[in-house]
């Protein structure tokens, strides 16, 4: 049972299963929700669920980390750096946007006293 | 093992997940996220991304709640309904 | 200002000194494009015309004070339209025929009663008609693999028969629309009578005429007479395909007759007589022989001739007296009596009387008719020129005889000598036209051989042969000048004993005392009680502008439709993207 | 309660469809194999010998996806300048109000702040040999400024300071990245001597400490300026209301 | 010089924008148009030398990370940064007319739109196209919101949201590719995307037709975009117009062309195409705020563009890109001259176009419009005619009626304006125009007219950039490393 779950092929279903539970949950979230705040709550839900599905699957048993240490002195049998290095600057870039988005939205309330996108309605003809 | 732990978090993750998108207060929902966040980073812990889990840690979790909290206490609390 | 451009005007003349060939360029645009000029007898003839038309309106123009930009624009007005009728490929057609179109616009635009909706109707009847060239253009290239009309020409017969006449309606309705054939005539008459009045003249007389080059271009040149002839068959001695035409033609010019009379405004009524005037050439221009070429090319350089006299004329006397209507107008033989000579011989050409061009014109149109056998046209023409005679009289008895309908009007003076000049000019061509007819024959003659028609013959100067005989212009005009002349001592010597002393209100009016307010011309309603005949009053209460006004009304309401969807609120566009995703998804990957 | 209000009937369509999207792209997703080819990050494990960094993310964002990070850098810097427009607003009315404040926050604090600051600094300068970096270490530098902040609202940073950090260590980012043109004719080449030591010592790595270090500047002093504006933002409104 | 330039040197001056600002605005402003012109001379310089051109970053490609120029990048390298160079002496006038504005973050956020713009075009590697592409996204955020009014904040966050939306689609697309392939380099992708399951490349094309297409103003997924328009200043939307909308395209049918999506998927993006084409040449019809007017006129250009661009056939991708450039200066022009106006009545109503009094302003607006129409002697016409004739080549009668048709449509609301502006009856007020603006603004319409009556200068261009667009041999064997 317990050697069925340490499997590679398992952990890879568990994660794409879980990952795109939580990717889908978001997509609701961005659907139906209004707030700004939430709205962004909703695509770093998204995002999270990306970062896992991506990391999680160039994991496999048996992999360690990328990192050299005095017991480990070559670079084999280890995960792919790439993706961690990837989804490193994704994370920072998805607090960039959404910090500024922060800041729009702020800026906004304090002009309109709104922070429901829907309501968002000047811009038109 | 790992494999149920994982699952288990997984679990853990949706939850809080879905708490934090069907949640009314926006506080709570924001806090909720945070817990996104800290299971994320526990699963990072597990597949060998020690970097990423830091990161997520630092900023995912650490600074973007941070912003998001100081940016919600000039905004409403509560999400409006018409 | 004036004369810099009317030397300008002149500078064209030295690169068509000659009748044709005097001018071959040709200019790489791009890898693919060339631009070619081509100097043939159709082309120079056109080329003629349009000189001399913007010529005679310059010298008309130095009565106005008229801004540089205004110059310039008629300038280029005049290259445009040059660059059409001289040139060797679609491109440079095309091209032209845009920049003809937009200088136009500008120009219009500068007239003081011009209001958006009228420029609207100008010009997108004009892109229309552009856009329907091009679409023409883009698929006889697609088959020829070349602009060039030869190429082109070349590959005709081998295109499909769809693609075939799919071209001839795409370039009809090009062509049709500037010429303003019924049904695609809504621009017209707001144009003609809302433009600056000297411009209106150069509208008329020249660039309608670009349509008649165009049509002359493809039914002549690029398809050939014998072409369409094997297309459509033949119809006793003409074409099925020019029965159509003429057909369509004789109801342009019987429909738009009727409207002219019933016009009010005098530009107006020039207008509708323009368009019936081009429904007897596009009538004849299919025939596909040689009489109906001539003839129609007759009647085009008269027709130019004419309605040039006539706008002219009418542009002075506006410029004068500030009254643009019939019901104001009146009286003025004695106080603009040069005009009104000039009047007179512009409507007894436009009325195609004898014995100027006009008669000649229509008499080359009868004989074409006369000569295919289309004994039914022949009837449509000869009743529609019958009722022209209606709004000719209209033309000169509104403005020139009865009463004068204001005390202004009492005072006005001869107008302008920069007016009378053109006016005195193109009499002189109307006349010269009549008698020497066998001169024209002679210009027309290479033309016929470049559309592979017979050519016809002539006898001197003065006599053009036809199917009913030969005509002799100059023994016609000579007996009628003679009659003519005598007429006029008589009433001379019985005039010089009648007093004239007549006032406004010396009238009796069934008892009653007219009052200033009381309209006493003959002019006011003059051609109202066509309504009564039950034939015209369903002509007359016809109309193409309910079904453009519906057109735009309907585009209006899609386009309410469409911003609609625009109302935008962020959350429901991020649905709907998700929505899309979500729709392709399901239907791509599954 | 009225069950159209807690759940409209546009909700449950769009989460029926988002679970219908889920049930499709698991399905997807599952039947499909991955690592059809060798990944390129096989080949930088290898090539990270030569490059002698212990840490292989480290070696990866910083050199061999070298000029991600200098987008991600440049990323940060325009989100900084963003907040800044959006929040600096210099024609706010109301006066500044000196807050009370609490001394033993203030002191506690100021306590931890210096632990933090070191803790923030060790994981960038060991940015190549453990787990952690530039981003991470300058975040936790900024961190502990927001912890200041919340102790202290009349606390506030020196903005030239901050900004000179920032575009020294930006431009000196770029200069490393232009060095490395003129001497190696490759941008971002890797010009300084390495591998020196050992895998695991602290000087190893050529300009992959280097860089990291300059980042580290960098977005310490980008993410406090961050923090500095939302937590002043707050100040404001309440000295406002008042 | 290296192509890495044309990313460093503007994130240098960004970085440096603080000591600039100390330094007075004069220095500010001379820095941005000597930047800007640095750029566009350095691009002047690479129309002399063979191309592609390559610059790489750390290591050499496949692994690493390049800058490859070809025919396609370079053409659009031209035109943004002549774009640029032009906003940046425009801008000298807008600050000097409205005081007291940020004006140093404003420089950091164009350059950087700018700078991203261009390494969108120039990136090899999808990853650090991506980097590029959140980086111009940014800035536009910024830009556009940069009024800090109601409108303007509206449209930041409307179009953060939008940003957000179409990055999420991307970031994942690009997973999958790393999942399946192993590689982010775009050369190795072209070559490997065709052994790869076919619904996963179904489902990558479809993630990267939703980002790119949301962010290029595609029919069903450009609700947002004259929001946008309408929110921010009109030099700005110059830019999105000319540059950043022109950027995604770019990379639309760059990654089309290259992963050979061109066979199977021509017919739908040619349909959508025609679909935005249609639907905003009706909905400008209704518009009464000027810059949402224009919004429209540019999704429907795009629209064409999309047309013309799908349908692999050289002669029509060549007239598209003519038209492409053409519409480009044109909309810039027009963009321009309508912040000048803007700026003097304080209202972005089209009756404003009625109530200027100068004849310079007239003119080139005339101009532009006539252009955008496609009536000669203009560029508009040659890069018009282009595409019918390549439609006609292909015998799509029914593209060319469809064009046709819709263009008297946009006829309609462009002769409106046109004839407003002729209009006698309506007072008119003078308008400042400011040296600058006439030297700006006249480049632009000669620009116009010589492309129109002398295209050869720049058909070399666009002929260029079709061939490398079709056929990119010459791209993958130097994204892959082996021409090297």
């Amino acid at each position: 049972m317990l050697e069925f779950f340490n499997s590679t092929q398992t952990i890879h279903t568990i994660i794409i299963i879980g990952s795109m539970c939580l990717f889908f949950i978001g997509f609701y979230g961005i659907a139906t929700q209004k707030n700004l705040v939430k709205v962004l709550v909703s695509f770093d839900i998204m995002e999270s669920a990306l970062f896992l599905f991506f990391i999680g699957l160039h994991y496999q048993v048996g992999l360690v980390a990328p990192i050299v240490d005095s017991n480990l002195k070559t670079f084999t049998n280890m995960v792919d750096p790439v993706p961690q290095a990837m989804i490193l600057t994704t994370i920072v870039i998805g607090l960039a946007v959404l910090a500024l988005g922060l800041s729009f939205g702020i800026e906004y309330y304090k002009l309109t006293g709104r922070n429901d996108i829907s309501k968002m309605n000047e811009l038109r003809d | 093992m790992i494999g149920l732990l994982i699952l288990f978090t997984f679990l853990a993750i949706i939850t809080v997940a879905l708490g934090a998108i069907l949640s009314k207060d926006i506080t709570q929902s924001v806090m909720l996220f945070m817990g996104v966040g800290l299971g994320s980073v526990v699963l990072f812990f597990i597949f060998q991304a020690p970097d990423v889990a830091l990161t997520e840690a630092v900023i995912g979790t650490g600074l973007s709640t941070a912003v998001f909290l100081l940016g919600i206490m000039h905004t409403s609390q509560e999400e409006m309904e018409s | 200002m004036n004369s810099i451009f009317l030397l300008l005007n002149l500078l064209p003349i030295l690169f068509l000194y000659q009748f044709e060939g005097a001018l071959h360029v040709s200019l790489p645009l791009t890898n693919e494009f060339t631009l070619s000029l081509i100097q043939t007898p159709l082309g120079s003839f056109f080329a003629y015309l349009s000189l001399i038309s913007f010529l005679l309106v310059t010298i008309a123009q130095k009565s106005k004070k008229l801004s540089f930009s205004y110059y310039a624009l008629q300038f280029l007005l005049s290259l445009a339209m040059l660059a059409i009728v001289l040139a060797g490929d679609f491109i440079t057609f095309f091209i032209g025929w845009e920049i003809m179109t937009w200088s136009s616009y500008f120009i219009i635009s500068k007239s003081n009663n011009m209001n958006i909706k009228s420029l609207q109707k100008y010009i997108l009847f004009s892109l229309a008609s552009a856009f329907s060239l091009i679409a023409g253009i883009v698929i006889a290239y697609s088959f020829a693999n070349s602009f060039d009309f030869v190429a082109i020409s070349n590959s005709f017969e081998s295109m499909p028969f769809n693609i075939k006449v799919a071209l001839i309606v795409l370039f009809s309705l090009s062509f049709f629309t500037k010429a303003g054939v019924i049904g695609l005539h809504y621009w017209v008459v707001d144009t003609y009578s809302k433009a600056p009045d000297l411009f209106s003249s150069i509208l008329s007389a020249v660039m309608s005429k670009m349509g008649i080059y165009g049509l002359f271009l493809i039914y002549g040149n690029i398809i050939g007479y014998h072409e369409l002839k094997i297309m459509f068959g033949t119809m006793l001695n003409g074409t099925d395909f020019g029965y159509v035409l003429a057909w369509i033609g004789v109801a342009t010019s019987i429909i738009a007759t009727f409207k002219a009379i019933t016009q009010d405004e005098v530009k107006k009524l020039l207008a509708y007589s323009s368009i019936a005037q081009l429904g007897y050439i596009v009538a004849v221009i299919g025939f596909g022989t040689s009489y109906g070429v001539a003839g129609a090319m007759y009647h085009t350089l008269i027709h130019t001739i004419i309605k040039l006299l006539l706008f002219i004329n009418v542009a002075a006397i506006v410029a004068q007296t500030g009254k643009n209507k019939f019901s104001e107008l009146g009286g003025l033989i004695y106080r603009t009596p040069v005009s009104f000579v000039m009047l007179l011989i512009g409507i007894i050409g436009l009325a195609g009387m004898p014995p100027l061009g006009g008669f000649a014109s229509k008499f080359m149109m009868y004989n074409a008719a006369i000569d295919t056998k289309f004994a039914l046209i022949l009837i449509g023409m000869l009743f529609s020129g019958a009722a022209s005679f209606l709004y000719c009289y209209k033309l000169v008895y509104g403005i020139y005889l009865g009463h004068p309908t204001s005390k202004s009007l009492e005072s006005t003076k001869e107008v302008s000598i920069h007016y009378l000049i053109p006016q005195i000019i193109l009499a002189l061509l109307l006349v010269l036209t009549g008698a020497f007819p066998g001169a024209f024959i002679k210009v027309i003659n290479p033309i016929l051989k470049e559309f592979s028609l017979s050519t016809i013959g002539y006898d001197g100067l003065g006599v053009m042969q036809s199917a009913v005989g030969n005509f002799n212009g100059f023994f016609i005009i000579s007996a009628f000048v003679v009659i003519f002349l005598l007429i006029l001592l008589l009433i001379w010597r019985i005039k010089s004993k009648a007093k004239n002393n007549l006032n406004r209100f010396d009238i009796s009016y069934c008892g009653e005392v007219p009052t200033a307010d009381t309209s006493l011309h003959y002019g006011y309603g003059f051609g109202t009680e066509l309504y009564r005949i039950k034939f015209v009053n369903a002509i007359l209460k016809r109309s193409s502008s309910h079904f453009y006004e519906s057109l735009a009304t309907q585009t209006k309401k899609t386009s309410e439709l469409f911003s609609r969807m625009y109302y935008g609120n962020i959350h429901n566009t991020m649905i709907i993207i998700l929505l899309f995703f979500s729709a392709l998804f399901f239907l791509g990957v599954n | 309660m009225n069950l159209k209000k807690v759940l409209p009937l546009k909700h449950i369509l769009l989460s029926i469809l988002s679970s219908a999207l889920l049930l499709s792209v698991l399905g997807l997703l599952m039947q499909v194999k991955t690592n059809l080819y060798k990944n390129v990050g096989d080949i930088f494990l290898n090539l990270n010998m030569q490059t002698a960094t212990a840490n292989a993310v480290t070696s990866v964002v910083t050199f061999f996806r070298g000029i991600d990070t200098v987008g991600e850098v440049t990323v940060l810097f325009l989100a900084t300048s963003g907040i800044a427009l959006m929040l600096s607003d210099t024609q706010r009315t109301c006066e500044k109000v000196v807050k009370q404040e609490s001394f033993i926050l203030n002191v506690g604090s100021r306590l931890l702040l210096s632990v933090i600051v070191l803790f923030g600094v060790y994981i960038i300068i060991h940015g190549h040999l453990s787990p952690g970096g530039g981003f991470q270490g300058g975040v936790v530098i900024a961190t502990a400024f927001l912890l200041l902040f919340l102790a202290n609202p009349n606390m506030s940073l020196s903005h030239s300071i901050l900004t000179l950090g920032e575009s020294l260590s930006g431009v000196a980012y770029v200069l490393v990245a232009l060095i490395g043109l003129f001497k190696m004719n490759i941008l971002l080449g890797n010009f300084l001597p390495h591998p020196i030591g050992e895998i695991g010592e602290l000087v190893s790595g050529g300009i992959i400490p280097v860089i990291y270090i300059l980042v580290g500047i960098k977005v310490g002093s980008e993410m406090s300026v961050i923090v500095e504006y939302f937590s002043k933002e707050d100040y404001y409104k309440e000295v406002c209301d008042a | 010089m290296s192509l890495g330039y044309y990313f460093l040197l503007p994130v240098i001056f960004s970085f440096l924008t603080p000591y600039f600002k100390k330094l007075g605005s004069f220095t500010l402003r001379g820095s941005t148009i000597l930047l800007m012109l640095i750029l566009f001379l350095q691009t002047l310089a690479y129309t002399g030398v063979t191309l592609p051109q390559i610059s790489e970053f750390s290591l050499k490609p496949p692994l690493g990370i390049a800058f490859i120029l070809d025919g396609y990048s370079l053409l659009f390298l031209l035109i943004f940064t002549f774009s640029a160079l032009i906003v940046s002496f425009y801008m000298v006038w807008f600050f000097k007319a409205n005081k007291g504005r940020d004006e140093a973050r404003f420089y950091v956020f164009f350059n950087m739109l700018i700078a991203g713009s261009i390494g969108m075009i120039l990136s090899c590697d999808i990853f650090n196209l991506y980097i590029f592409f959140e980086i111009t996204g940014i800035c536009s955020y910024a830009l556009s919101a940069y009024n800090k009014d109601k409108l303007g904040l509206e449209s930041g966050i409307k179009y953060l949201i939008i940003g957000l939306i179409a990055s999420i689609f991307i970031v994942f697309a690009i997973m999958l590719i790393y999942l399946q392939i192993g590689t982010v380099n775009l050369g190795l992708i072209a070559q490997r995307f065709g052994q790869i399951d076919p619904k996963i490349s179904v489902l990558i094309v479809l993630m990267l037709f939703i980002g790119f297409g949301t962010k290029a103003e595609l029919f069903p997924m450009n609700f947002w975009a004259p929001d946008i328009y309408q929110g921010s200043m009109a030099s700005v939307n110059g830019l999105f117009s000319s540059v950043v909308a022109k950027a995604y395209l770019f990379v639309f049918f760059h990654l089309f062309y290259l992963f050979g999506l061109n066979s199977k998927y021509m017919l739908f993006v040619m349909v959508i195409g025609a679909i935005t084409f249609l639907v905003s040449e009706f909905t400008a019809l209704n518009q009464t705020n000027i810059k949402r007017l224009f919004a429209y006129s540019t999704l429907g250009q795009l629209g064409i563009l999309f047309m013309a661009l799908s349908t692999n056939s050289s002669a029509t991708v060549s007239g598209a890109l003519f038209h492409l450039t053409s519409h480009s200066i044109s909309k810039l022009l027009i963009f321009l001259a309508l912040g000048i106006l803007i700026h003097k009545f304080k209202s972005a109503k089209i009756d404003i176009l009625g109530n200027f009094k100068s004849g310079f302003l007239t003119i080139v607006l005339a101009i532009g419009f006539l252009s955008i129409l496609g009536i000669p002697p203009f560029s508009g016409f040659v890069g018009k005619i282009l595409i019918l004739k390549g439609f006609a080549l292909t015998q799509n009668y029914a593209a060319i009626a469809f064009i046709l048709l819709v263009s008297i449509v946009e006829a309609v609301y462009f002769f409106r304006l046109t004839a407003m502006m002729l209009d006698k009856k309506r007072t008119k007020i003078s308008v400042p125009i400011g040296f600058a603006n006439y030297v700006v603004l006249s480049v632009l319409a000669v620009l116009i007219v010589l492309f129109g009556v002398y295209p050869s200068l720049l058909t070399h261009y666009t002929d260029l950039a079709t061939n490398a667009l079709l056929h990119p041999t010459n791209y993958l064997n130097y994204a892959l490393g082996v021409g090297l």
